[in-house]
């Protein structure tokens, strides 16, 4: 058995799988189908200031290879949170991180004040990629100065690690990931979801309440690996690689592109089991090409 | 209720007619089917199925004990339910089960309850007949369908209680839709309905009209089927809530129907 | 039969079907398998002033629904095109079109004369988006002032029809089109590939000899439609609509979110009689819903 | 030479051990095969393989005239010839065919050919060693493999010509790679080789070093198969060329490889 901890800012995982936010709930919806202690980190759902009713139903097109969804953030904000699903599930014996989205810099600082008062998480992930709600942070996500206004402004009030997820609907993410590491990111996450839409031909509708969604799944594979090389030649905190992980060869590859950690987002619908499978696989890949340590393979691309 | 991720073999498949199939499947490693509810839905991974990215839900058509079968109706809707009925016998499906609630029990049992059933919206309410017979309830059926051929599974439903016929073109049984069968001249305990949407809206606008408690089968296009992906949301007087966790049967008077 | 006629940018197709750049070589690769003369169009592949000889092999991936590629615009230049290859395909009874790459915006503006001065050719794909050469355009493509520079120049020296194309690989496509479009572009087509990248986890080393490459295929379809939306909502000029194309029912999804012509491409490759399949499934398709013609339903999307 | 996407008819699949199946396939439209040189190959498309997005490329391995039968010889390496080789007979297989170029003849008959191949890279060598029989040469085989059960086909190679082998275990025929082996010790008209790319370098440096020509066959990833995407390129004297187009079949001198 391998060497599979990992170290994100400051945070010791057990292992580089973590769960994506908004596709593992509270991570107690996968309690009978996996030993959620086997993680190495839970993120759970996107969480506002205030609540959130979220889009209107359809919030979800299957796609080849992909979904689309218009979720919207819906979630009961960070006290109920802090209240009520907090204390169900501080106990579990992995890392819960809480996604935090807001629609606007006091929003985001507000909710990250609350959550920092609770002991058992331990980071945040703030969502300045979601291309769901108008004021979902993607308007922040986009531009350099919008990145690293809210990472500034979290950052003054949030001492433990802050993780920075990524738009991929950018001309250049690299110089997004520099701006929120000047700024004090512990380390950031791509991809969130790429825009996308789809459409029914016999009826001439969109299929998404919201017209356009986020697209995730296997299809988006290949743009998330180049955007985890490119950030990786262009900063020196740790990065958590995502987008249509499925399997553990998928998930060494973010490795190798230069991620320290994975998470895995959309297999978890299909394979509600998928997460343990992907640590075993790593496991057993570090075994049999001879390395000690899941770090060894950070970044080991060979290029020539 | 404990879920399960399980490998079943296909031990039959059979046509009903052009769009409709009914599987029977039982656990791939021998083992005793889970405890499974009526109303309760199970996610299917579609085997090589290039257009099915994600699992297909299909209602727990009846659970057969005796023989530790699982049946399943599955009408040919799109890519992934066209390759599922064409799945030849001894196929292993992985499925993810049992998920969702379950039907609630009449508050009387000398009134008969009625389920309302159209098309391959009959499939839930053989295994809650089931139920209500063995619970010591006088189900009745009223099933709705365009025409004679498209009535699904008669002998099962009338092997349980007495089952009342609509078509639209009169081959069999009443002619017209089942909100304007004469069955509706009686009064029951409650009233189960799952088909369509316009026609579980009209179903429920007649119980309300009887003052008659109402509970209907949703099928919201879904994703993860467990609650975490908060795509399948109905939006019900507690706001939006998961139709493959807090459904997918729901009482009317929760729902924000026009009715 | 409904009409399918089309006008792109004073160009009359006789349907909306045309085939991508570097996907259909020059039409005769495919005339064993379809009547050429039926296709709305045909791009040719992308040209270059000077011979280039493309990056080395390997060139192709596959991905989840998809495939990378990395050709890296081979070609024999625009000289050797008007003497060898013109002549040989000028009398296909469709609109042969010349994509143009280039380095630099005089090479742009020198390919483009002579193209001009090609009697059989009406129009030209202003390529401002490959994204597998370090200059082949995608700077250009990527930001407003590049790509409306490119499009200043050569709408100087070229009279005809001007189509330019657009990178997926920005932050907001309908900016660049509108920058375009007040450059005198007669149309636009999007999506070219979006950049993305495949690695072998086994021998830890990339599929493609250039790392990243350009992702095609029916995995992109979602953020092609989606961009063709936005652009719609943006521009007056016409739009050509290509991004995973893979059936009549794909290409009138296109055709409803705004775009008035269609290019298919990555498709030719799975099924190369596909073009003609989706111009009789258009044209069924009008037929059964009541259209008399094809522009009946250009951006006919119902949205609320 | 007149391209064609056709379905076809899976009339036989045969295991030969278990990395490789030899599959047998005829139009489904029972017209007969339309012409296809040695050297050639087809594009298929894979059935219900939601891994499989592009065509798979396989050599032609020989056409049977009078049953109108192509034989395919498939080894299991992806997804893609996983599946094809788990397809039942009488399943309906589209393929674009015949792609790519053809073998030279040698310039004499009185001096033998050797075909020369390694692993799956014999599939090309028994068309065109009956090819050669029916035109007058005395074709001999060299066949490599690493042991005795990976050696395919031995009868029908035996059928047309001598078999020289070569095992890397010594468990058949000579110890060694096909390169060390003592026939070429003789001379020969040409040199044809298949297999994995060190093997065929080897082979071509041989041949050079004796000064018979030599002909190889590549099999670089490709997508389209016609010369369109330009993706399964070889450098060759004449700057990037397409494999499917201009190879599959490329005399060494034409290539740029260190020999």
């Amino acid at each position: 058995m391998a060497n599979l901890r990992v170290e994100i800012g400051g945070l010791q995982l057990k292992n580089p799988v973590m769960t994506a936010s908004g596709t593992f709930g509270y991570g107690i919806e996968f309690a009978d189908f996996i030993d959620l202690s086997r993680l190495g980190g839970i993120i759970v759902k996107g969480t506002t200031l205030e609540a959130r009713e979220g889009n209107p139903y359809p919030r979800m097109a299957e796609t080849p290879s992909g979904m689309l969804n218009a979720v919207g953030l819906q979630n009961k904000g960070v006290r109920y949170f802090a209240e009520h699903i907090y204390p169900k599930i501080k106990d579990i014996d992995t890392h819960i991180i809480v996604n935090v989205s807001g629609a606007c810099i006091d929003d985001y600082v507000a909710t990250a004040e609350i959550i920092a008062s609770l002991p058992a998480i331990p980071a945040i992930e703030l969502n300045i990629s979601c291309p769901n709600v108008k004021q979902g942070g993607m308007a922040f996500g986009t531009s350099c100065s919008g990145a690293a206004s809210v990472v500034k402004a979290v950052r003054k009030v949030y001492p433990k690690t802050l993780i920075v997820k990524l738009s991929p609907n950018v001309t250049n993410i690299a110089e997004i990931a520099s701006a929120v590491e000047a700024e004090g990111a512990d380390s950031v996450s791509l991809i969130n979801t790429l825009m996308g839409m789809a459409i029914d031909a016999e009826r001439r509708r969109a299929l998404l309440s919201t017209v356009t969604g986020g697209l995730s799944g296997a299809c988006v594979k290949p743009v998330a690996l180049r955007m985890v090389w490119q950030v990786a030649h262009a900063v020196k905190i740790p990065i958590i690689g995502l987008g249509g992980i499925s399997s553990a060869e998928d998930a060494i590859e973010f490795l190798l592109a230069g991620a320290s950690a994975v998470q895995i987002g959309t297999a978890n619908f299909i394979d509600p089991a998928i997460t343990v499978k992907v640590i075993d696989g790593i496991d057993d890949y570090l075994t049999r090409h001879g390395f000690a340590s899941v770090t060894d393979i950070v970044g080991a691309l060979e290029t020539n | 209720m404990k879920k399960y991720i399980l490998d079943f073999t296909l031990t039959e498949n059979k046509a009903l007619h052009d769009a409709y199939v009914l599987l029977k499947l039982t656990p791939a490693d021998g083992a005793p089917l889970p405890p499974m509810l009526p109303g309760q839905f199970v996610n299917i991974l579609v085997p090589d199925s290039p257009k099915t990215y994600l699992r297909r839900p299909i209602s727990i058509h009846n659970v057969d004990m005796e023989r530790n079968e699982l049946w399943l109706l599955v009408r040919k809707a799109g890519e992934g339910t066209k390759h599922l009925a064409a799945m030849p016998t001894s196929s292993i499906i992985n499925m993810v089960v049992p998920l969702g609630n379950t039907f609630s029990y009449p508050a009387q049992k000398h009134v008969a309850p009625l389920l309302v059933g159209g098309g391959v919206g009959v499939a839930p309410l053989l295994y809650w007949g089931k139920e209500l017979l063995r619970q010591g309830y006088a189900p009745q059926f009223l099933l709705g369908a365009r025409s004679k051929k498209d009535l699904l599974q008669l002998e099962e439903f009338a092997a349980i209680g007495k089952v009342h016929i609509a078509t639209d073109d009169g081959s069999f049984g009443e002619k017209g839709v089942v909100t304007q069968h004469s069955v509706w001249n009686d009064d029951f305990s409650f009233i189960y309905a799952c088909g369509p949407k316009p026609m579980m809206v009209a179903v429920a606008s007649k119980a309300k009209s009887k003052q008659t408690p109402c509970e209907v089968s949703l099928e919201n296009t879904m994703a993860c089927g467990v609650g975490a992906c908060l795509c399948c949301v109905e939006k019900t007087t507690q706001g939006h809530v998961c139709v493959c966790k807090e459904g997918p049967i729901f009482n009317t008077e929760q729902l924000t129907w026009q009715i």
